[in-house]
């Protein structure tokens, strides 16, 4: 609660900012978002605040949540530490784009801690509304017009449906309180047809939330058209709130139930990765393919929420998602470099990258390999952690997972590949690095080598 | 509504479920609902749509229908979810009905109660969103300075 | 360079907090027209009632006769000579046998128009004219749809014969031979 | 007063909720004009709406239809946001048939 | 001490890629191998007969049961000589290429060298699956960005096929690893996997699951199809350090991982291993007899000789785990000592293929007498190194099954048939402009020949040496399985 | 059985019964408003004003709606036909709604019976006036766009722009109201000032809630919807006949509600100091809310004889940089005011 009151006041600082002052803009950001990981620090390591933990049955601030915030206010560090150069030809909204990363991060929050459905809705509009507007922050290019109206159109079909199974469990169960809930459903064998019918529309909701398949065919047009450091926010911070929110909601509210909605969340998990796979290795543009790859990284989510009731699920959602919102971040910081200097955000404009600019390179290799789930990068334990949790329930899909997370390496492998084997490039480099930009991309992959290196320490944590 | 070829027809129909939705409000006891549905929905939504619909001047005959087989699969698909959705509701309908309830719920009293105790985190939050969808409305909405 | 005496500088002075609350201004508005509430009405209701002219008032001309009722005018000319609009013609005629208690003298104007869109009723042919022919009257050139109609001819200018028909000039002969 | 209330079944809430729903879902997959598209949506959240506010009544709770509100609440800031779009979508392409707006799907 | 084999090329490698110094790579390289090498030395003069020595072990991710715990057996000990042997002399023989990036390259290198000592001295099962795929990087970038022509495709598609491969054993050691009970919780500890006893049906599909991942190492028909491309398009350092070490790590880790971890079901699929095993090295010979390019032949003659350690481990008793064990070593030698020399031809003659070499024992007698040493080598003439593991693995094979030992008797003949066809086609024979002038080794290069071809020599005399090294631990590892 | 039919029977008749009177009230004084409002002008001009149908032009609003009526009924060949007949009866609809939960008066007995001079006393009227009030934008937008006119369509967009907007600075102005008096509904809001009126404790809110209610009602200073001097006729320019009459009438109606209810929200409804609102029967109450009305008409007609009509822009700065900041300051002292006086 410490860190979401941070973040609130600091989106109305940046707000007022804004009008006045732009240059004040990224450090006070930066500022509002590291007191915020501080806060959420004390909160998780120290002896915390003692207050605002819990508010009756609306939320409620666990180490879970706690854990959960620290990964999205550090995937948001980072993306405002990018963005004094992503943003950089901002004029007069730049105050408006700080803020509204500060609103959705705090939406984040909230999907972090909620234990109410309304909290959930609540959470998962204030997380989605102001990344429709960033979506289409760009006005004058239509490919971003394109991404904000898609993003819009389907993320508000996505919340009707939501809400709708909303209406038919609140009938079943008379509360919107998680607790409740679970308490109303038991163990699931005295289930009324409106509650299933409610979490299956729930699932499909949430699907849609998430970009799990068959409900993802925005996020591809959504991530290409978006300026890139919004990309990288919704494929970062957005994704770990709406997967934090989908296991909170099943493991506290729909345990019970398990046998019911299990099977077909395993149908979404198992095609999710498929399709994005597959789909992926086609593809001929940077952002298109990281979209592709983060709705396959969708899917292995998805296995946190299939095991739930498993030792350590929750352990395995969190590193996982700590490690694919590291590497992702990195990738884009060293993408939007790229994309800078070509112009062009296809795969031949990394041609011969490992020359031209060796640390971005190798940054961006690094976090492929770690998107890859190669061994010994920190997204291998991710990977591991998550199908070991879900190994005992759902064998078949793990082979499957494993058999798709091989098939992702071909799609990775091809920036690699562009970047250092393939020559016919002619320019220079041209464009120095921007030290805010040097300094994102070294500390997230310090932050890599460390969850390499030691993932137990974040593992471990809740 | 859903037919209508031209959006301000659309408009209108969608308007006129919103007064029969505020009647059913009222028939469930729910007056106050009844009318912020009305100020909100009608009174502001809207006319908001119907404004945006006057000043990008889309008339009739601008929208081009999407294909037949598009359409009519999308109505197979509805349909079966219509039918889905029934057929799995069907005297699925058991709610824990409390033996003697209060009528009273629907009245501005008890929902502020209601409102402003337990749920007073999320109308708090939901006063961030105001905010943040009012920033975001004007910052898509707001034409570029050109420098 | 001051061009005028009127001319007043502008100056954008920041509002104090009472003028920018514009109340106060608001309220002396209302007021000065709540005055106006409760002054008495100018409205006078023509044609109901009319409004009494002034001695002066230059109207609808008048050609006027003697007292055998014989026309004045010679159709000398003077007046449209003197016409600063022009807007004043006239055909002189000779008076035939047994015309003479037509005409007062031998010659006379068969046509006489005066175009009362272009009149400005200045005056000026009252003033020219050595007969007394010719006089501007307190009545008003009455309205019409076609711009024809508007050139008035002797039928409308030249007073009746009969005592009622007859048009009062007095008023304006006093002011002449005063002036 | 409750039991005039409830002399009309829950089910039949239900059922209208669901039809409006559908018509709703079939509206968004049929339609290109956003803005329809965007009308058909917030027909869903009403036939929503309608059920929370039934559930409340027959279950007596006030939650549900706080949970409206906060739903209009909702609506009405993503009506707001979904037009500011739209606009500057239509500053771009004068139009706002959506089925233009596939240039990104190479 | 175990940590050290990681460390010190891992630090190496660490200054190569980051700090890049331009001259002073080769050296670099060169010392941290020799260091490592020292460090080999050290521990060969341990006493290996309790178990493990030289046990490192600290919680990774202590909620997971997964330590980082190393730990060193005569097993390990043998793998270790065989990279740390090999690795400097890899780092020779390619002293004089003009690379570019040199830091880049040397730093790959290192670090897959500090991966292989990995996978051979971990004790815990996660650790050694990470080991395992972290030496698949570095080879992975030195095949692709100093390779030949199609290496991008090619080296794809070897990482890949790799890479899938291993992800069956993943699939698999995460099963076992779930049946583990150490206190309530799961561990990856040798011994705790060791220790479970899994159920028929699981411990068929664990054992599959793993022997995808070794067979497509190693490789195994039908999963060898990525094998020759490779090391044709490789840079002959990344040839010599996939054929001679990293093939290894299949073969090490059937011994050490497969067979233990699923002992139960051995039986089933014991005889289709071998099968595929000894089909492989027949088929292998077959084509390498027709092969005309050179590397592509020794390549070919890798995946024969691999087969035939395969089949002898598989075979699971004492004369064919030992005899796999010192033929792994062997064949390392070998098959870096022929890659040299393939390298050495290709760079001079610019062309691999033997039809436009021949009379090079005129222009370079010293070269023609290291190659002879080495070809004897490989096809096992006794006396040579490569005769006693051969033999031990013929008599394993030939233990399990009379009829499949016959057949992968074959191998030898056929060694000797592609062998000899190979070396009389290049130093016999007329010789052609370009061998004519074909310049002797020089100094370096002799240094490097002359080492292995020593090698070849002492190991063939001295077999013993290494029998008595490893032969504790693999009595004990045979005793720790009973099926 | 009986009883119930009876009772109800009754209830019926006796709403029906004030439904009509209040009708017919309604539409006679927004009949004589168009009356007055020309008389006044012409007082404030110094003029006569009509004077020439009945003794002093009383019958005026009667001649003006037989002159309505016999005109010719237009529709312009370009335009959304039904729509454009629908939005002037859509505006007189909403218009007409607004009076149903007014609080006319306590109850007035007549002929034995006791009537009870509210047609609907819902405990949420105060929501239901500012809810119809939000629709009345509809006649307005419809009419313009249907015209198929650019002045009229740009004449339904100020229009309707500026209701939007100052139906929120209006809406918090009455949040102040409800916070003082507890309750939204109209007749418990009256009640309360018996003894007070509201406008003694708010009268920042009065001020905006009045300049609202012009802005609202499309009163000059306001009347940019139908600025003659840019729009022609704003957004009824291509009306005429009936269908113009209704767009007329139904201004005057809203400025009748609109007085109605700052009466009652402000200045004690049908309470009065020094007069019982049960005198005469019950009929004095009645009697004093139409007169505060009615002043508070002459307040609206005296201000728009007055006051020059605003700029676009002025309007919409005075409404979102002034207005909504006043009011939520407004807001912001009741509720400090109540927590440190109490009610």
């Amino acid at each position: 609660m410490t860190a979401l009151l941070i973040l609130f006041l600091t989106a109305i600082a940046v707000l007022f900012a804004g009008l006045t002052k732009r240059s004040l803009l990224q450090p006070l950001s930066l500022f509002g978002t590291l007191l915020a990981l501080g806060a959420t620090g004390y909160d998780l390591f120290g002896p915390g605040f003692g207050w605002g933990m819990e508010y009756a049955s609306m939320f409620r601030f666990m180490p879970f949540a706690h854990a959960f915030s620290g990964v999205a206010i550090l995937a948001t560090v980072l993306i405002i530490a990018l963005s004094g150069w992503g943003f950089r030809n901002l004029n007069s909204t730049l105050g408006d784009h700080y803020g509204l990363i500060l609103f959705s991060l705090t939406g984040a929050l909230i999907l972090f801690s909620f234990t109410n459905l309304t909290m959930l809705f609540l959470g998962i509009e204030i997380l989605s509304i102001p990344l429709y507007v960033l979506a289409g922050s760009r006005r004058d290019d239509l490919s971003s017009n394109e991404a904000a109206l898609k993003y819009f159109l389907m993320g508000s079909f996505a919340t009707g449906i939501l809400l709708f199974g909303m209406a038919l469990i609140y009938g079943a169960t008379a509360s919107f309180d998680l607790g409740t809930i679970s308490r109303v459903i038991g163990n699931g064998d005295q289930m009324p047809g409106m509650l299933k019918v409610g979490i299956l529309i729930m699932i499909m909701g949430l699907s849609f939330k998430v970009s799990a398949v068959p409900f993802h065919f925005w996020a591809p047009d959504v991530y290409q058209g978006s300026p890139n450091l919004i990309t990288a926010f919704m494929a970062t911070v957005v994704k770990t709130a709406g997967f934090a929110a989908f296991y909170r909601l099943f493991a506290i509210a729909f345990p019970g139930a398990e046998g019911f909605w299990s099977v077909p969340v395993a149908l979404v998990a198992a095609l999710t990765m498929t399709v994005a796979n597959i789909t992926a290795i086609f593809q001929q543009d940077f952002k298109r393919m990281m979209a592709y790859s983060s709705i396959s990284h969708a899917g292995y989510l998805l296995l946190a929420v299939l095991a739930i009731g498993t030792e350590g699920a929750d352990r395995a959602l969190l590193f996982y998602t700590l490690t694919y919102s590291l590497a992702t971040i990195c990738a884009f910081g060293a993408f939007i470099i790229v994309a800078e200097q070509t112009g062009n955000s296809s795969f031949e404009a990394f041609n011969g990258l490992g020359k031209k600019q060796p640390l971005v390179a190798a940054v961006l290799t690094l976090s492929m390999l770690s998107l890859a789930g190669i061994p010994p990068l920190a997204g291998f334990f991710g990977k591991y952690f998550l199908f070991t949790a879900a190994f005992a329930k759902y064998p078949w899909l793990i082979v499957l997972a494993v058999i798709n997370s091989a098939i992702s390496i071909y799609y990775y492998f091809k920036i690699i590949i562009a970047m250092y084997f393939n020559r016919e490039d002619s320019q220079e480099a041209t464009l120095e690095i921007p030290a805010g930009v040097r300094l994102a991309v070294l500390v997230g992959l310090a932050l890599i080598a460390w969850l390499t290196l030691a993932p137990g320490s974040v593992y471990g944590l809740i | 509504m859903v037919f209508s070829r031209n959006p301000v027809h659309s408009v209108l129909l969608l308007i006129f479920t919103f007064f029969c939705i505020a009647g059913q409000y009222v028939l469930l006891n729910a007056q106050f609902l009844a009318v912020v549905h009305i100020i909100v929905y009608a009174g502001a939504i809207m006319v908001l749509f119907l404004f945006v619909l006057m000043l990008l001047n889309l008339n009739k005959d601008t929208e081009p229908q999407k294909s037949t087989i598009w359409r009519i699969s999308a109505g197979i698909a509805s349909g079966m979810l219509l039918v889905t959705l029934v057929g799995a509701l069907r005297g699925g309908v058991q709610m824990p009905v409390p033996g003697s309830g209060n009528a009273e719920v629907g009245l501005v009293e008890n929902l502020g109660q209601v409102l402003f105790t337990d749920f007073v985190v999320p109308f708090e939050i939901a006063g961030i969103l105001f905010l943040a969808a009012m920033v975001g409305a004007v910052l898509v909405g707001k034409r570029d300075i050109k420098a | 360079m001051q061009l005028t005496q009127r001319s007043k500088n502008v100056v954008n002075k920041e509002m104090t907090f009472m003028e920018r609350i514009y109340l106060p201004a608001i309220l002396k508005g209302l007021l000065t027209t709540l005055k106006h509430f409760f002054r008495k009405s100018n409205t006078v209701s023509y044609p109901k009632e009319n409004r009494p002219f002034a001695p002066v008032y230059r109207g609808w001309h008048v050609l006027k006769r003697d007292e055998q009722g014989r026309e004045n005018c010679t159709a000398c000319g003077l007046c449209a000579v003197a016409c600063p609009a022009e807007a004043i013609s006239m055909v002189a005629a000779e008076r035939e046998k047994g015309e003479e208690h037509l005409y007062k003298e031998e010659k006379y104007a068969a046509v006489y128009e005066i175009n009362m869109l272009r009149c400005i009723y200045c005056g000026l042919c009252e003033e020219a004219c050595p007969k007394e022919a010719i006089f501007l009257t307190d009545r008003i050139v009455p309205s019409d749809y076609v711009r024809q109609n508007f050139v008035f001819g002797k039928d409308k200018l030249v007073e009746g014969v009969e005592p009622d028909k007859r048009i009062d000039v007095s008023k304006r002969q006093k002011h002449k031979t005063e002036a | 007063m409750l039991e005039i209330v409830r002399t009309v079944p829950i089910d039949y809430y239900v059922y209208l909720s669901t039809i409006l729903f559908v018509i709703g879902v079939f509206g968004v997959l049929t339609r290109r004009n956003a803005i329809v598209v965007l009308m058909c949506v917030e027909l869903m959240l009403n036939a929503v709406n309608l059920l929370f506010a039934a559930f409340s009544t027959y279950l007596s709770d006030a939650q549900g239809q706080i949970m409206v509100f906060f739903i209009m609440v909702v609506a009405a800031a993503e009506a707001a946001v979904g037009l500011g779009i739209l606009v500057s979508i239509y500053r771009n392409t004068k139009s706002t048939d959506i089925s233009f707006l596939d240039n990104l799907r190479n | 001490m175990s940590l050290i084999f990681i460390l010190i090329p891992f630090i190496a490698s660490a200054i190569l890629l980051l700090l890049r110094p331009a001259g002073l790579s080769r050296h670099l390289a060169l010392v941290a191998a020799l260091a490592n090498l020292a460090a080999t030395a050290y521990c060969v003069c341990c006493d290996y007969s309790q178990g493990m020595t030289c046990t490192f072990s600290v919680p990774w991710v202590a909620s997971a049961g997964i330590h980082f715990s190393l730990g060193m057996d005569g097993i390990t000990l043998i793998m270790l000589v065989l990279t740390n042997l090999l690795a400097p002399l890899i780092i020779l023989t390619s002293w004089d290429h003009k690379f570019d990036n040199e830091p880049r390259y040397y730093g790959l290198v290192l670090m897959m060298l500090a991966a292989l000592n990995g996978v051979f001295l971990a004790q815990d099962g996660l650790v050694f699956y990470i080991f395992y795929e972290l030496a698949l990087i570095p080879i992975y970038f030195i095949c692709a960005i100093w390779g030949g022509q199609d290496r991008i495709r090619v080296t794809l598609k070897f990482f890949i096929y790799t890479f899938v491969g291993s992800l069956f054993m993943l699939v698999a050691l995460l099963w076992v690893y779930l049946q583990t009970n150490v206190n309530g919780a799961h561990s990856f500890a040798w011994a705790d996997l060791v220790a479970v006893q899994l159920s028929p049906a699981a411990a068929h599909w664990v054992l599959v699951g793993f022997f995808i991942a070794f067979a497509v190492k190693m490789p195994v028909f039908p999963l060898h199809t990525w094998q020759p491309d490779t090391y044709v398009t490789s840079p002959t350092t990344g040839t010599m350090l996939l054929s001679g070490i990293m093939l290894k790590m299949g073969a090490y880790g059937v011994i050490r991982w497969m067979v233990p971890l699923a002992p139960e079901a051995m039986h089933f699929v014991d005889p289709l291993f071998i099968s595929l095993a000894v089909i492989g090295i027949i088929y292998a010979s077959i084509i390498a007899v027709k092969q005309s390019d050179i590397k592509r032949l020794v390549a070919y003659s890798s995946i024969a000789h691999v087969g035939l350690i395969a089949a002898g481990i598989l075979a699971w008793n004492k004369t064919g785990v030992q005899g796999g064990i010192i033929q792994m070593l062997n064949h390392g030698i070998n098959v870096v000592g022929l890659f040299f020399v393939v390298d050495l031809l290709e760079r001079r003659l610019g062309t691999r293929s033997l039809a436009d070499m021949g009379g090079i024992a005129k222009s370079a007698p010293k070269f023609a007498t290291l190659f002879m040493i080495i070809v004897l080598g490989s096809v096992a003439v006794p006396l040579t190194n490569g005769f006693p593991g051969e033999f031990l693995l013929l008599n394993g094979v030939w233990n399990y099954n009379f009829w499949l030992g016959v057949l992968a008797g074959l191998t030898i003949i056929f060694g000797a048939v592609y062998m000899l066809r190979a070396y009389g086609l290049v130093v016999f024979g007329e010789p052609t402009p370009a061998t004519e002038r074909f310049e002797d080794v020089n100094t370096r290069e002799f240094l490097v020949l002359g080492i292995i071809a020593g090698l070849v020599i002492v190991l063939g005399f001295f077999p013993q040496s290494i029998l008595g090294l490893t032969e504790a631990s693999v009595d004990r590892i045979l005793s720790v399985v009973q099926f | 059985m009986t009883a119930l039919l009876l009772f109800s029977l009754g209830f019926i008749i006796e709403k029906a019964t004030l439904i009509l009177v209040l009708f017919l009230v309604t539409l006679g004084v927004a009949a004589y408003a168009t009356y007055g409002e020309r008389k006044i002008a012409a007082f404030f001009q110094d003029r006569l004003g009509p004077s020439n149908a009945g003794p002093w032009g009383l019958l005026q609003p009667i001649a003006d709606g037989v002159k309505m009526f016999t005109k010719e009924d237009f529709v312009p060949n370009q335009s959304e036909r039904w729509i454009y007949i629908l939005a002037p009866g859509a505006f007189i609809f909403v218009a007409l709604m607004a009076s149903a939960v007014i609080p006319w008066g306590t109850t007035l007995t007549l002929g034995g019976l006791n009537w009870n001079l509210q047609v609907a006393d819902v405990n949420i009227g105060i929501l239901y006036v500012v809810g119809l009030a939000s629709l009345g934008v509809y006649g307005i937008m419809l009419g313009g766009w249907s015209s198929n006119n650019k002045f009229s369509l740009y004449g339904a967009i100020r229009a309707s722009s500026q209701m939007i907007s100052y139906e929120l600075a209006m809406g918090l102005s009455l949040i102040a109201i409800v916070m003082l008096s507890g309750s939204l509904s109209l007749r418990t809001i009256i009640e309360q000032q018996s003894g007070m009126w509201n406008v003694v404790y708010q009268p920042l809110g009065f001020i905006l809630f009045l300049t609202c209610s012009l802005a609202e009602c499309n009163r000059a200073p306001f009347d940019m919807a139908e600025c003659e001097t840019e729009l022609i006729g704003g957004y009824h320019t291509e009306y005429s006949s009936m269908k113009l009459g209704f767009f007329l009438f139904a201004e005057y109606i809203n400025m009748f509600i609109s007085c109605t209810v700052i009466s009652c929200l402000y200045f004690g409804g049908y309470y009065f100091p020094g007069l019982d609102p049960n005198w005469l029967g019950g009929l004095m109450g009645p009697i004093i809310l139409l007169s505060k009305s009615f002043f508070f008409i002459f307040v609206f007609m005296w201000i728009r004889w007055t006051l020059p009509r605003f700029r676009y822009d002025q309007l919409m700065h005075l409404g979102w940089k002034s207005l909504i900041p006043l009011a939520i300051l407004n807001m912001l002292l009741t509720g400090a005011g109540i927590l440190f006086f109490g009610k």
